[in-house]
């Protein structure tokens, strides 16, 4: 039950909003905006349920036992709406790439050592045809290195350094934090940024929700843009700040804290951001045909 | 009370029986006899209506038998695998009485005395697979008696008891029937044959037919030993042995 | 063999595996680092199973599991003996069950969480739908392979079919639908975990390894939730074998292989 | 045994086979064509009809040219891999789930030191155990196979366990009598005894095999597979594809489960024939 | 050759037997009777090594029994669940003899050859449970005796079986035993325990022990008829029934 007490005196249609979050770097924000009481501030009471892939919890947006999904892989959202399974609205934006926050990895010996080297060569990436081989293959297409010769094999974030120290795959696409746990533990070597150009600012994840749920609590929707709009700004400018939650929430200690690359946290979702993404998986056939982002984005009604 | 009439029966075109013809009348009780493999159990299956006839027909008082019965109890060859295992002796013997209605105790009480008549009154509460072979034959009766039946077949009921337990039951059997039970007695004991039965009918053969159907007409009835003494007894005796021996 | 004898055997036997593992981890054979040895896992689980946080957790999957055992026995003993025992029935539905007996749940996991929402009742129904299957099959087969002569003994006496199936065909089918039954309850717990797992949704001991396997280090927590998983089962198991063994002591399957006289039967003949 | 005329025998028996046909699949046509009119009625794109489910089939998997028996390419690379190591596995599990199984049956000793374990092992759910696999098992055709036949074991061991079990305790005795030895007390009335169950075990661990090859192209590494389609086209929101692939694998099931009936009809020849469902 | 001492049994609480003392000499043939239930199959068990006793010893050969001793036969009570039914008659009767070597058609050839002595000779090919009641039985003895055991326990190995072919097995069992065969026959039939004994040991009382140990001395042997008509037959075989029925 997601709360549907009226919250007349804030204005809002309800003021209790459910969301779904990912225990990742990328929703930073909501956790800040929490332990700051920006929702609170909004009139907002925000209840978390954790989910360990943001698809899982589709079924949950659909059926309204969550109001929000935090942390919503792009790619993976931008497919749902174009195969018509959720009408999708983007209420903030997440984490978007940055240099170092993906990075290709390989073992210290490896031969490897420039993106050409990674032709016929297998490599670990979490979810196959996903964000992370549509920006690898962009990056390695501008490193003029055909992308189809790299052999793609799914392995999770955590799991990706035993594949890597078994010799089972011969470079791991990494994410944070994973990239800076792998990097020390193994010693791995950095052959490819995952986040530097030309995909640095590609928008990786968000805050999203359904055309319903912004149709029927409008203003519910806005306040929970505000305080999460607010906390990403937040993030961007004071990486303590996120430094602070990681712990809580992601299981990442301190000193790994200090360390890891953080994504971009930018302010507000961005249609011309957002349409570079969707050109770039049109491209690589993720997508079948073009969708216009500006629909997408949820923008609240002037009060 | 019981018609065949022309029953033939085959196993995967094996034949078995052949042209059986045979009428009982209310309270008879028939004796059965011949060569081990020649029908016996074929035909009471057949009666019993859990083998269907390949030909022939089979009525009890003049409807064709399609399924099982009402009214009929078995005692099979193979009585230690109709017991049930997970029953006690007594449930085993109290069970096909649920049909018969009354209460839980009626049946209970009905069961004892049925297991008292063939001397198993001591081992009521064990489980059949406790018993010897002698004594699961005895409660597969004590099972059957115990339902009153009207109709009662009985295969080989006492071929593994003892000699003296053999003549109880015998004796047991002749005390129970009544006029309104009819009883179809398969043994290999020719002088049991003639001892219990109204008359002997005797299968042989192959595939099997009656080739013998003789009524038993004996001044006393009932005293084992002055029975098996009577020339009459003697002579059918004699009889019956010479029709199951000829090839 | 005694109750204790039972348990020290059986301690003995994990004890051994225990060991076993430490040995691998300590002269090497494993990588350190990446598969934590069995006593901290196992040091992991003793500390997460006094924690009334995680113990909700438990219970919460527990709920889902037994409420998916109870649908899948309520539905398949009765479905199966009317499989087994009459035939036309058998032959109608069989096409259709042979056809969604192997459709995975993992793939059903999204589909039933749309059509049932994410959650307990999504969970349950799973559960149910893999668990109806071996004490389907196991009632079916039970009834179809045993001793006819009992059978028709009941028929004989006039019993009609639903009673003799009942009476007989049931009892008699019983101790292999038990089997059924734990076969169900293990494959019940996975799917209740395994759903939890993939839905990564909610609670229970499932979203609890789900969480873990997302962050760095998670594989202490995640084997230690494995732990209480394998324990879960582990006890049902007990309990139902207990149970069989009290209820189907007069099948040969619980009766002694080879009898040896007891000691009391020994006093007794002394006597 | 009816005696019907030579003439009409084919009749009757064109007859007897089409109501038996009608018989059988009377319940899974109506169920069909209930679920299709109810999809087109509603319209959701969670739940297209059949008949779009078997046109995505077609277009997937067999609209390839008659010389390849009308298989597409993806159908080659996707159902050869995946039903390889489903028999690997399945061949494994029944391999280790009779020999343990039997053995457990048949002395006490063995299966009480084992049992917390097996009991153990078979709660375990295989997705947990990802890691302990990454760590000791090479990526690919290893683990997915090691992970379908420790799935797929355990309806086989137990009622192979079962089965010798409750053996006929007068068959043992006869065997114990004139000294069978080992091997012959096991070929000749232990596992005969035992196989009906271990039929019912092993049609049991055929779906569970399917399901865990779903799972084990799940698994890290993995790159094809029917399982592997099911699981791209559910993160690619692609429903046609993933129905059909839910589809293909109920036929697969259904026809893997025929064959193995055939089998057991076969190898339970000999077996008491009065068993077997109830008599006419 | 066989030596029982002080043999008790007790089933879970039950005692059956109590101070058996037997001894039975190379190629002896012992017969067995006593009321049903009063632990003759318990007593065959005990001496195949199949249950333990609770008390007392049995040698074989001067040696304790301790498992089942070689070269032993049993004809089980039970005979219909003795026998293997997905095997045919034909294996059933030579699945003993792998123990004995010989190629495997030797063995189907000793197989054919007991078949043939009990009348079986036409159904080798079949199953047992195609088969009737007392040829299953029959099945049974071939086994036995396809096996030429030194040791041969029979459980009332000829209750299933009609008249005509009891005389007959009877005669086979006569023929078959030697100077190396020692036999111990369980029966409930007086006359049968007599006319095939060399000695007749009756068990009797609650728990039983033997009662009587009658040697058998008739002048003739092996003629059904003539034996029978011996007055120190009917001598004994009155004898015999009177130490069963003594409660
Ligand atoms: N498995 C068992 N458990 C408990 N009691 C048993 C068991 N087997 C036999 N008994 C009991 O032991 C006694 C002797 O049985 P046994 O089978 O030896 O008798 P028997 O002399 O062979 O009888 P019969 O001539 O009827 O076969 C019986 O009272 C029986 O109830
Ligand atoms: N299920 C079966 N399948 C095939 N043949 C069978 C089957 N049952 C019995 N037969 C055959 O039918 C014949 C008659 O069997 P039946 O059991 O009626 O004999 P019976 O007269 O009762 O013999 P017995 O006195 O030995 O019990 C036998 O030759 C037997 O081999
Ligand atoms: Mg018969
Ligand atoms: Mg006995």
């Amino acid at each position: 039950d997601s709360g549907t007490s009226t919250g007349s005196d804030s204005g809002l249609e309800k003021d209790t909003v459910v969301v779904a979050a990912l225990p990742l770097l990328d929703v930073a924000a909501l956790h800040i905006a929490m332990a700051r009481r920006m929702f609170q501030a909004e009139g907002l009471t925000v209840k978390v349920q954790p989910v360990a892939q943001s698809l899982a919890a589709l079924p949950a947006l659909q059926n309204g036992q969550v109001d929000v999904i935090a942390g919503a892989n792009y790619v993976t959202f931008l497919q749902a709406h174009a195969q018509g399974t959720l009408k999708l609205k983007i209420i903030a934006d997440g984490a978007a790439q940055a240099p170092r926050f993906m990075r290709l990895l390989v073992a210290p010996d490896s031969p490897i050592r420039t993106p050409a080297d990674l032709a016929g060569r297998t490599v670990a990436v979490n979810i196959l045809n996903n964000i992370q081989s549509l920006t690898l293959n962009e990056i390695l297409t501008a490193e003029g290195v055909d992308p189809s010769t790299v052999k793609y094999r799914a392995v999770p974030f955590p799991l990706m350094d035993k594949a890597l120290a078994g010799g089972d795959v011969d470079a791991v696409h990494t994410g944070e934090p994973f990239g800076t746990v792998i990097e020390r533990r193994l010693k791995a070597r950095m052959v490819v940024d995952g986040g530097g150009p030309p995909v640095t600012g590609l928008p990786v994840s968000g805050y999203v929700s359904s055309a319903e749920f912004v149709t029927k609590y409008p203003r519910t929707a806005a306040a929970f843009q505000r305080a999460i709009e607010k906390a990403q700004a937040l993030a961007a400018a004071d990486r303590s700040a996120v430094e602070r939650v990681l712990p809580s929430y992601a299981k990442v200690d301190e000193q790994t804290a200090t360390a890891l690359t953080l994504p971009g946290y930018p302010a507000a979702p961005d249609a011309a951001r957002m349409r570079r993404l969707i050109g770039l998986m049109v491209k690589q056939g993720l997508l079948k045909a073009d969708i216009d982002p500006a629909g997408l984005i949820f923008t609240p009604a002037a009060r | 009370m019981l018609q065949i009439d022309g029953l033939g029966h085959a196993y995967a075109g094996h034949p078995v029986l052949r042209d059986v013809d045979l009428t009982v009348r209310r309270g008879e009780l028939v004796s059965i006899v011949g060569p081990s493999g020649c029908g016996k159990s074929t035909l009471l299956r057949c009666v019993a209506g859990l083998t269907a006839p390949a030909r022939g027909t089979i009525r009890i008082d003049g409807r064709p038998v399609a399924g099982v019965p009402g009214g009929l109890a078995v005692v099979f060859q193979e009585y230690g695998r109709s017991l049930l295992p997970w029953l006690t002796v007594r449930d085993n013997v109290a069970l096909p009485l649920r049909r018969r209605g009354g209460t839980r105790a009626q049946r209970r009480a009905a069961a004892a005395s049925a297991l008292d008549a063939v001397g198993l009154a001591a081992v009521a509460a064990r489980r059949p697979w406790q018993l010897s072979g002698g004594m699961q034959q005895r409660v597969a009766i004590a099972r059957a008696l115990a339902f009153r039946p009207s109709l009662l077949l009985m295969d080989e009921p006492f071929g593994s008891v003892d000699a003296q337990t053999r003549e109880d039951l015998e004796d047991l059997l002749l005390t129970v029937r009544g006029p309104e039970m009819t009883i179809l007695f398969v043994t290999h004991d020719i002088d049991e044959s003639v001892y219990v039965g109204d008359r002997v009918v005797v299968l042989n053969g192959s595939p099997a037919g009656v080739v013998a159907d003789l009524p038993v007409t004996l001044p006393t009835r009932g005293e084992q030993i002055a029975t098996r003494e009577q020339a009459e007894f003697v002579r059918l005796r004699a009889e019956v042995g010479r029709q199951v021996r000829k090839a | 063999m005694t109750g204790t004898g039972r348990i020290v055997r059986g301690a003995t036997g994990i004890a051994a595996v225990v060991a076993l593992s430490e040995l691998l981890a300590v002269t090497g054979v494993v990588p350190p680092g990446f598969l934590p040895p069995a006593s901290a896992v196992l040091a992991r689980a003793a500390h997460l199973v006094v924690d009334p946080a995680f113990l909700a957790q438990i219970a919460a999957t527990v709920r889902a599991w037994l409420t998916g055992l109870a649908v899948a026995v309520a539905v398949g003993v009765p479905a199966g003996l009317l499989i087994g025992g009459v035939p036309a029935a058998g032959a109608a539905v069989r096409p259709v069950l042979e056809f969604l007996r192997p459709i995975p749940s993992v793939a059903l996991i999204p589909l039933v969480s749309l059509l049932l929402g994410a959650g307990r009742t999504t969970e349950v129904t799973l559960v149910a739908f893999a668990a109806t299957w071996p004490v389907l099959f196991n009632t079916v087969y039970g009834v179809q392979d045993q001793d006819p002569v009992p059978r028709e003994t009941l028929r004989v006496f006039g019993f009609g079919r639903a009673t003799v199936l009942w009476l007989v065909a049931l009892p008699a089918a019983a101790p292999f639908i038990a089997t059924g039954v734990r076969l169900a309850a293990a494959v019940g717990l996975i799917l209740a975990v395994g759903t939890e797992i993939l839905a990564g949704f909610g609670d229970g001991l499932g979203v609890f390894i789900a969480q873990a396997q997302q962050v760095v280090d998670g594989t202490v927590d995640v084997l230690a939730g494995t732990v209480c998983a394998g324990v879960l089962g582990l006890v049902a198991n007990a309990v139902l074998a207990g149970a069989e063994r009290r209820l189907f002591h007069w099948h040969p399957s619980q009766r002694p292989l080879s009898p040896r006289p007891a000691a009391a039967t020994a006093r007794a003949v002394r006597r | 045994m009816s005696v019907a005329s030579a003439a009409s025998r084919p009749a009757l028996a064109a007859g007897r086979l089409a109501a038996v046909v009608a018989r059988r699949w009377a319940v899974a046509v109506a169920l069909v064509a209930a679920w299709e009119i109810v999809t087109r009625r509603r319209g959701d794109v969670f739940f297209p009809p059949p008949s779009a489910i078997v046109a995505r089939m077609h277009e997937l998997w067999f609209s390839g040219p008659a010389t390849r028996l009308w298989l597409t390419p993806a159908a080659t690379a996707d159902l050869l891999p995946s039903l390889g190591r489903m028999a690997a596995g399945l061949a494994g599990a029944l391999l280790a789930g009779v020999t343990l199984g039997v053995a457990l049956g048949r002395s006490p000793r063995t299966l009480a030191y084992l049992d917390p374990l097996l009991q153990f092992g078979r709660s375990v759910p295989p997705p947990t155990l990802v890691p302990v696999f990454v760590v000791l098992l090479h990526l690919g055709t290893t683990m997915q196979v090691t992970s379908i036949v420790s799935g797929a074991v355990w309806p086989i061991l137990l009622n192979a366990a079962d089965g010798a079990r409750s053996v006929d305790p007068v068959q043992t005795d006869t065997a114990r009598v004139f000294g069978l030895s080992a091997t012959d007390r096991l070929r000749t009335i232990i596992l005969p005894s035992a196989l009906p169950k271990i039929f019912a075990g092993l049609r049991l661990s055929l779906s569970l095999a399917l399901i865990l090859m779903v799972f084990s192209e799940m698994l890290p590494g993995t790159a094809n597979g029917i399982g592997f389609q099911l699981i791209d086209a559910q993160s690619r929101s692609d429903l046609p594809t993933t129905w059909a692939a839910v589809a293909l694998l109920g036929i697969l099931g259904y026809l893997l489960n025929t064959l193995l009936l055939g089998v057991e009809r076969r190898a339970l020849r000999g077996h008491d024939a009065t068993r077997g469902g109830e008599r006419p």
